[in-house]
């Protein structure tokens, strides 16, 4: 099984030179640590900033640079500041090439959930609905199974949806996984984990092809 | 040029009544109208509906507001972080409507800019397109979504001039500048006000036709809510 | 019988204290030239300027500082420069206050035409169309009459519309109007101009109550 | 940071082929894309469609697009000034669809920020509003447009950086913001070209996430279309 940590270095071999890349709050956060020197991106918060660099040193927090998630951060060379309308043009517009986010379900049609749990206090969807209704390349990054050990990989969401149809991969503690029109299909598996493993935690339609390797690192 | 001042928050407020719709600029505790929502819960007015990305903490930004249960409804894309918000939603006592963020700045957006209305696939499939006009445009699913109508906007700039020209600084720039113009009489709070003719004309980020009102704020606190930092090597 | 500088002097006395002004090419261009001291207000034009002043002095031209007739214009202290989708926003948010333009005709029951003759080279409509759908206070500056001397002021435009209901003043060589639920209301005459004179020259409806006083300058 | 800029024209208009449609920044012959305009004539493309608010003057701008007859289609709010396009468009070589100019310029801007449609009042009642939706909006009639779709926009901009970012000068910048990320790939040509970081990040026009190729442009001839002046006194 991968650490938090290990789903984002996964998630960063997915990172391209040249993207543009809006990163969700949890995981998809610390995929940021992983890109690998040599691949330039530049990453986007939807409350209105590009080319965020790391957390400022202490003593230099500043409250009026800060990203989606409220946190202080400092910006790089080539950085630009925007308004909110301006930073969902970038989004809804396709101008961000990959979009991480964290998930509560993935169903194997690609819709997600991730936003509400009926009966709980409901925190808003933020911008997680226009991000995952616009953007044509959708990385998911979450852990195979709940508390529980029920598979968060499903037919059908249970939850409700944030949008439809529209996650291209999920990366888990088991494994990476494609959505397609059949259904996940299984691309790789973490360390020492079976194939059998993963079609027991997978609740939707598993596609498994040929020999599934091993993630390396 | 028309001079936009005004002396001080209290003429700025001027009209702002019970069960009126206020938009509310700011993300998360950055770049809100500290001087301005101050003032509101000074006035006490009630029955508000308010229109801001996020509702505050407890203690601060909208969250004075809701202490003091001024606001009927929140139309927000983020409300965490907040008990007293969590409370009175949970226990009916605050109407709360959720909406995409993207959704929620094209909205005001598009009330600032004359648009009545827009496709957006944003909540297309989801609880948010109930009741909606649903249209596909080349293939995709849309849904049409209308500009809001609000009474007074509350925004807060870095700097500012007489003509009610606005510069904004870093991310506290957000929702401040789709907000302006996009009621209808829109107050902006500035840290520094200059003299018309200081700001460069090409570095303008909100003209003053789009701002009514415009005054200096006085001792903001600017508030820091996730302090996140690195060591230094 | 009023030249077009008295036009525009007369259109002038319209413009109040603290309005934002977009001012057509031709006559609507001369008011800015008599404005009184002591009133306020600011000269858009849709290229995107906001704040212009005279035209600069010889050799201070600026080929990136113009206005929408393409003229090489100044700013005024509080002036700013934005681009065209912001313009027009002002435009059809109604934040810009009046707007005063020419015609080729209008109609009794507020319609326009101003951009284009049928079998004649047409230039196009600029930014007209926008500016009479979204104003609410818009002053037309015309002749009363065409050069043949057929009126201008019709029961119905000839030519195709710019606008349809849109207009809220005249101000012709010969009167002022407004345009009301009932036709032309006469609101002045010019000097040495009789009501006769201005019947004659209107082929649209005409109201004429009480005394019509002549204007003054 | 990456990196959006190109060695010169040539590589800034690769791929540009016959019966393409280009966004054309400019208001008149203020703030056009001199240097690509003048590689496209170079190039010989025939058979384009241009979205431009105008279409230059006989021997500049896109009047040397004209010229050469390589465009089929213009798609603008305003064309005259212009003997060349005058004699194309009644003898019929030429298709030119007039638009309102602030549709013009929210249909580009619907294309930039993904919103497939919208409505607005303008041409309600005239010709323009031929064949579309018609819809009130508490009872002021709309129409719907819709988003351009174009393969390339050609602006130009004051200053830019390797990121491409953009900042306007004056009222040249009228269009060419709004085509920016417009089309599936923006060139942007600048009179100067600054290292990453050289630019406030708080003063950028637009951000370089809409620009795909940047290149210093050369010998900006900036004709000026009607020089009007007032005599010292």
């Amino acid at each position: 099984m991968l650490t938090k940590e290990q789903i984002a270095q996964r998630i960063s071999k997915e990172v391209k030179d040249g993207y543009y890349v809006n990163l969700g709050i949890g995981i998809p956060t610390l995929v940021a640590n992983y890109v690998p020197e040599g691949i330039d991106v530049e990453f986007q918060s939807e409350n209105g900033v590009l080319g965020m660099g790391p957390f400022p040193f202490e003593g230099e927090e500043d409250p009026d640079i800060i990203n989606a998630g409220k946190q202080t951060i400092t910006t790089l060379p080539g950085a630009s500041f925007f308004d909110s309308a301006t930073s969902f043009g970038m989004i809804r517009g396709q101008h961000v090439d990959l979009t991480i986010l964290g998930a509560m379900e993935v169903a194997e049609n690609g819709d997600i959930a991730n936003w509400k749990i009926p009966g709980k206090m409901v925190k808003g969807m933020g911008g997680a609905m226009d991000l995952v209704a616009s953007a044509e390349n959708i990385i998911v990054a979450m852990m195979h199974t709940n508390r529980a050990g029920a598979s968060k990989l499903l037919k059908q969401c249970t939850l409700p949806l944030t949008g439809v149809n529209c996650i291209t991969k999920v990366v888990t503690n088991m494994a990476v996984l494609e959505i397609t029109d059949r259904g996940f299909k299984l691309l790789e598996r973490a360390p020492g984990v079976s194939v059998e493993d993963i079609k027991a935690a997978t609740e939707g339609t598993l596609i498994v092809e040929g020999e599934i390797p091993e993630m390396n690192f | 040029m028309i001079n936009r001042t005004v002396k001080d928050v209290a003429q700025a407020t001027e009209g702002v009544q019970d069960g009126m719709t206020l938009m509310v600029g700011g993300f998360g505790l950055s770049g809100i109208p500290e001087n301005s929502i101050a003032q509101l819960v000074k006035l006490g007015v009630t029955d508000l509906t308010c229109i801001s990305n996020n509702a505050g903490v407890d203690d601060f930004g909208l969250g004075l507001l809701l202490q003091k249960k001024q606001i009927k409804k929140m139309i927000s894309s983020y409300v965490g972080e907040n008990d007293e918000f969590e409370r009175q939603m949970l226990s009916g006592e605050l109407e709360v409507e959720l909406i995409p963020q993207g959704t929620l700045a094209e909205r005001c957006r598009a009330a600032q800019a004359g648009i009545p209305a827009f496709y957006t696939p944003a909540g297309y499939g989801t609880e948010v397109a109930e009741g909606k006009e649903e249209r596909s445009f080349d293939g995709k699913p849309h849904i049409l979504e209308k500009a809001f109508k609000a009474d007074f906007a509350f925004v807060k700039a870095w700097k500012g001039d007489e003509a009610g020209n606005l510069i904004f600084k870093g991310t506290a720039r957000n929702f401040n500048p789709v907000m302006c113009g996009a009621a209808t009489i829109t107050v902006a709070e500035v840290e520094e006000l200059v003299p018309a003719g200081e700001l460069d004309p090409n570095q303008i980020h909100i003209p003053g036709i789009f701002v009514k009102r415009i005054f200096q704020g006085e001792r903001y606190e600017k508030r820091i809510e996730q302090r996140t930092t690195r060591k230094r090597a």
